[in-house]
């Protein structure tokens, strides 16, 4: 194994390997996300949800795509055509790119590891790729010249920038502890407590970071209560308006991998990652995953979406400030601890 | 291996750059930008600058071009006329900038660098390392800029306030 | 859901929705004290703690094409034209039905009974029987207005169909065996059948 | 002219410089012709963004760290300069119709 990857060749061959994997490994949890998501939102509403295609409807989602993919593929006449094409591609590049850092699981004997770069600047490679989400949104809404769509795409534009101040604060203090940003070192942080030594989920030590992470999270993946760009109700679906077919399963498989995407990281920075007693690596990520998405769609059904100054208000004056004395305590706190 | 990502992030880069300056719609222009912006930033991790690269990405591309696409979406679709006041004025200008280049690209010719200064490059360009620089050596200015900062805020949020709004 | 809720719902105001100006009709706010941060909090913990439970309870759908909901005795579907016991057609051809209709989707041509040919125990029988059931409202009024009780609504329907011309319901398709619920129902309440006059009024009525 | 070793081959950062160079005359040619303001400002962020890279260039080469935290600042000054400038002309916008900066020569509001 070792050999094949120093070799130039079978270092590539490694990588597309690898990348092929986790693009079949992210679209099939995708897929089962999104029935997972109809199936718990049915329980919230006492319905059952899909059960009509294959058992407990879990080939609900092939009979949607099948149904999407040959929908007609058009253009609105009075659109922007390139940008309008665009956007939805950028918005699926963006949401795969993070996976590129992710790590997903380690096999200590025989050792093999389950990501495709590991490299020190993680969190922030992930931030960065999910900036550019934004531009998938605000350009679909532009380019659909469309009232309603022009409108879910600037309420995008505000709404991410603001969370995304809030979201990266909430993660400080867990760079502070830790010392690092790449997200295996992060997974592997140990600490030493009196006779317990060995990994310890983070959210013990910062809980206030990850009820902002939490938020600022839904929030940034345009989910209820804060899915204001496209509000089905006073902006008949935002940017998606235009949006038929193909290109809107893109924006929708877009939206799924982004929740995957900040389940996953939440899970790597507060939950202490592959790590769960005697569960194998990869069983413990994908239960630690689930059970977050399974609290996104949890405040989905439970919560009424908020009003558009309340979301700014929220972001600015609640999230923001917590997130400063949050950072400001920690390093108090780590200043104390470590003398 | 580099020198072909080099070479094809330079191309993405200066067709980025022409496409800036040669799209009618401001939206257009905004978005070869950030294809620019990501072909610098690609650049930059090749230059072994990781932090810089991920705040390319992040605040350049992630943030102020948003900034970019967000007024010109809010201010509508406005083409710019073609009113020739100047009729030369293009062909002047771009005479003048080729002159401009031709200086740089003389003075390139025959630059000397310095010998480099012996750092770990291990360490070169990741997080730490110029965070320690930024909070040590460099915290006066790192705060004036924090100040400058505040001050663009403040005054952005008082220019775009609406008339009589006293508040 | 059915044991907590019906309390709330048992206690409706008089008006389930007034109209209301923007402050009116508001529970009023307590003075001088706005509600913590602990319990707004509070507030939300409690709408995931009632979703939570709901998650947890059991389901209450009703799987439509398996099973159904039950219906009512009365409930009002699809028109059967009804026989005798002796398999005489009740109709007389009265045409009483098609007067009665409000949207006049019901057809009815009448032809003499005779010796070799008797139909229905009167004079006339309804050669022609037809109900364009797009047009029908199942408003009842035919049943109603039936001497003989001839025509009646069953609890059919899913009546959807593939065409428009399909949906002109002929007496062939109106005149099949009854299912036994309308029989038993029809039981309940015997009309006396008399075969010889077959024009006595519908008695109980 | 001495090269550095990234990645195994010798990149010069001359190549970054002329780069660099090119970009930024692009970005003049782009202030200097274009009419709406909104373009200028765009123009400019592009010649900032040319800088950066001759800055990051120089500290790779030089192997100095001062390069990387010019850049930074520079970053912090652009994004300032993009707020207050695009809010000024959101406020120019809202009064009048300035496709043409040659529009807003009076001082006249």
């Amino acid at each position: 194994m070792n050999d094949l990857y120093n070799n130039a060749i079978g270092h590539w061959v490694i990588v597309t390997i690898a990348i092929t994997a986790l693009l079949f490994v992210v679209l099939t949890a995708t897929a089962y996300t999104v029935w997972f998501e109809r199936v718990a939102l049915g329980r919230i509403q006492r319905r059952p949800g899909p059960n009509r295609v294959g058992p407990y409807g879990l080939l609900q989602l092939a009979a949607d795509g099948i149904k999407l993919a040959f929908k007609e593929s058009f253009v609105p006449a009075t659109t922007d055509r390139i940008l309008y094409v665009l956007a939805p591609c950028i918005a699926v590049g963006a949401a795969f790119l993070a996976w590129a850092v992710i790590p997903i699981g380690l096999w200590d004997n025989p050792k093999v590891t389950y990501w495709i770069a590991d490299v020190n600047i993680g969190v922030l490679l992930v931030f960065a790729f999910s900036s550019l989400n934004v531009y998938a949104i605000v350009i679909g809404g532009y380019a659909s010249n469309n009232k309603y769509s022009l409108l879910g795409g600037l309420r995008a534009a505000a709404q991410l920038i603001s969370y995304e101040v809030a979201l990266g604060l909430s993660l400080v203090p867990t760079f502070m502890i830790v010392g690092s940003l790449r997200l295996r070192d992060i997974v592997d942080y140990t600490v030493t407590w009196g006779p317990y030594h060995g990994p310890i989920p983070l959210i013990l030590l910062t809980p206030i970071g990850f009820i902002i992470y939490i938020i600022a999270a839904v929030a940034e993946t345009n989910r209820a209560p804060f899915d204001l760009p496209e509000a089905e109700q006073e902006l008949i679906g935002g940017f998606l308006t235009e949006y038929s077919g193909l290109k809107f399963v893109m924006y929708y498989l877009a939206e799924y991998v982004n929740m995957i995407t900040v389940s996953a990281l939440a899970t790597l920075l507060f939950f202490g990652g592959w790590y769960l007693w005697f569960v194998p690596p990869f069983l413990a990520f994908l239960i630690k995953v689930v059970l977050l998405l399974f609290l996104y769609i949890w405040l989905r059904g439970t919560f009424p979406r908020l009003r558009y100054d309340m979301l700014m208000r929220l972001g600015w004056k609640v999230l923001l400030p917590l997130g400063i004395v949050n950072v400001i305590v920690t390093g108090i706190i780590l200043l104390a601890v470590q003398g | 291996m580099a020198i072909a990502i080099f070479f094809i992030a330079a191309a993405m880069a200066v067709a980025g750059g022409i496409g800036v300056i040669s799209f009618r719609q401001p939206i257009r222009s905004v978005l070869s930008l950030v294809v620019v912006m990501i072909a610098l930033s690609i650049l930059f991790l090749l230059l072994s600058a990781q932090f810089i690269f991920v705040a390319q990405v992040i605040v350049y591309a992630g943030a102020v071009m948003v900034l970019f696409l967000f007024v010109i979406a809010l201010l509508g679709p406005a083409k710019e006329m073609a009113r020739g006041r100047l009729r030369f004025q293009t062909w002047l200008s771009a005479l003048f900038v080729l002159a401009l280049f031709g200086l740089v690209w003389a003075m390139l010719q025959g630059v000397q660098y310095r010998q480099p200064e012996k750092t770990d490059l291990n360490t070169f360009g990741t997080v730490q390392w110029i965070a320690v620089y930024l909070f040590t050596n460099y915290l006066y200015p790192f705060e004036l800029t924090s100040i400058l900062l505040l001050v663009a805020a403040i005054g952005a949020i008082y220019l775009s306030r609406k008339e009589g709004d006293d508040r | 859901m059915a044991g907590d809720e019906n309390g709330v719902n048992d206690d409706k105001p008089e008006h389930p929705t007034p109209l209301r100006g923007p402050d009116e009709g508001l529970p009023p706010k307590p003075e001088g004290k706005r509600p913590g941060v602990a319990a707004d909090i509070g507030a939300l913990a409690t709408g995931l703690k009632t979703t939570l439970r709901e998650f947890f309870s059991p389901v209450v759908t009703t799987m439509y094409p398996e099973e159904k909901t039950p219906r009512s005795e009365r409930y009002r579907g699809r028109h059967y034209l009804r026989r005798y016991e002796n398999g005489l057609e009740r109709c007389i051809g009265c045409e009483l039905c098609a007067a009665a209709c409000p949207v006049g989707c019901i057809l009815v041509i009448a032809a003499e009974n005779t010796d070799e040919n008797r139909v229905s125990p009167g004079e006339r029988y309804a050669k022609t029987y037809e109900i364009n059931m797009l047009r029908c409202i199942f408003c009842g009024y035919c049943e109603d207005a039936c001497p003989v009780q001839a025509i009646v609504l069953g609890p059919e329907y899913e009546l959807s169909d593939t065409s428009r011309e399909k949906f002109i319901y002929t007496k062939e398709k109106l005149l099949e065996p009854l299912p036994p619920d309308v029989e038993a129902r029809l039981k309940a309440a015997p009309p006396h059948p008399t075969a010889s006059s077959g024009t006595s009024p519908p008695a109980g009525k | 002219m001495s090269g550095f070793d990234a990645g195994g081959s010798q990149l010069d950062a001359s190549w970054f410089l002329l780069l660099a160079a090119i970009l930024f005359i692009l970005g003049t040619i782009g202030v200097l012709i274009r009419r709406n303001p909104l373009m200028i400002l765009i123009c400019i962020e592009l010649m900032l963004n040319a800088a950066n890279l001759t800055l990051v260039a120089f500290s790779r080469q030089l192997q100095n760290s001062e390069g990387q935290l010019f850049a930074l600042m520079s970053m912090t000054v652009a994004a300032a300069e993009a707020v207050v400038g695009l809010a000024i002309l959101v406020d120019i916008f809202r009064h009048r119709d300035a496709e043409d900066i040659d529009d807003l020569s009076e001082l006249k509001g």
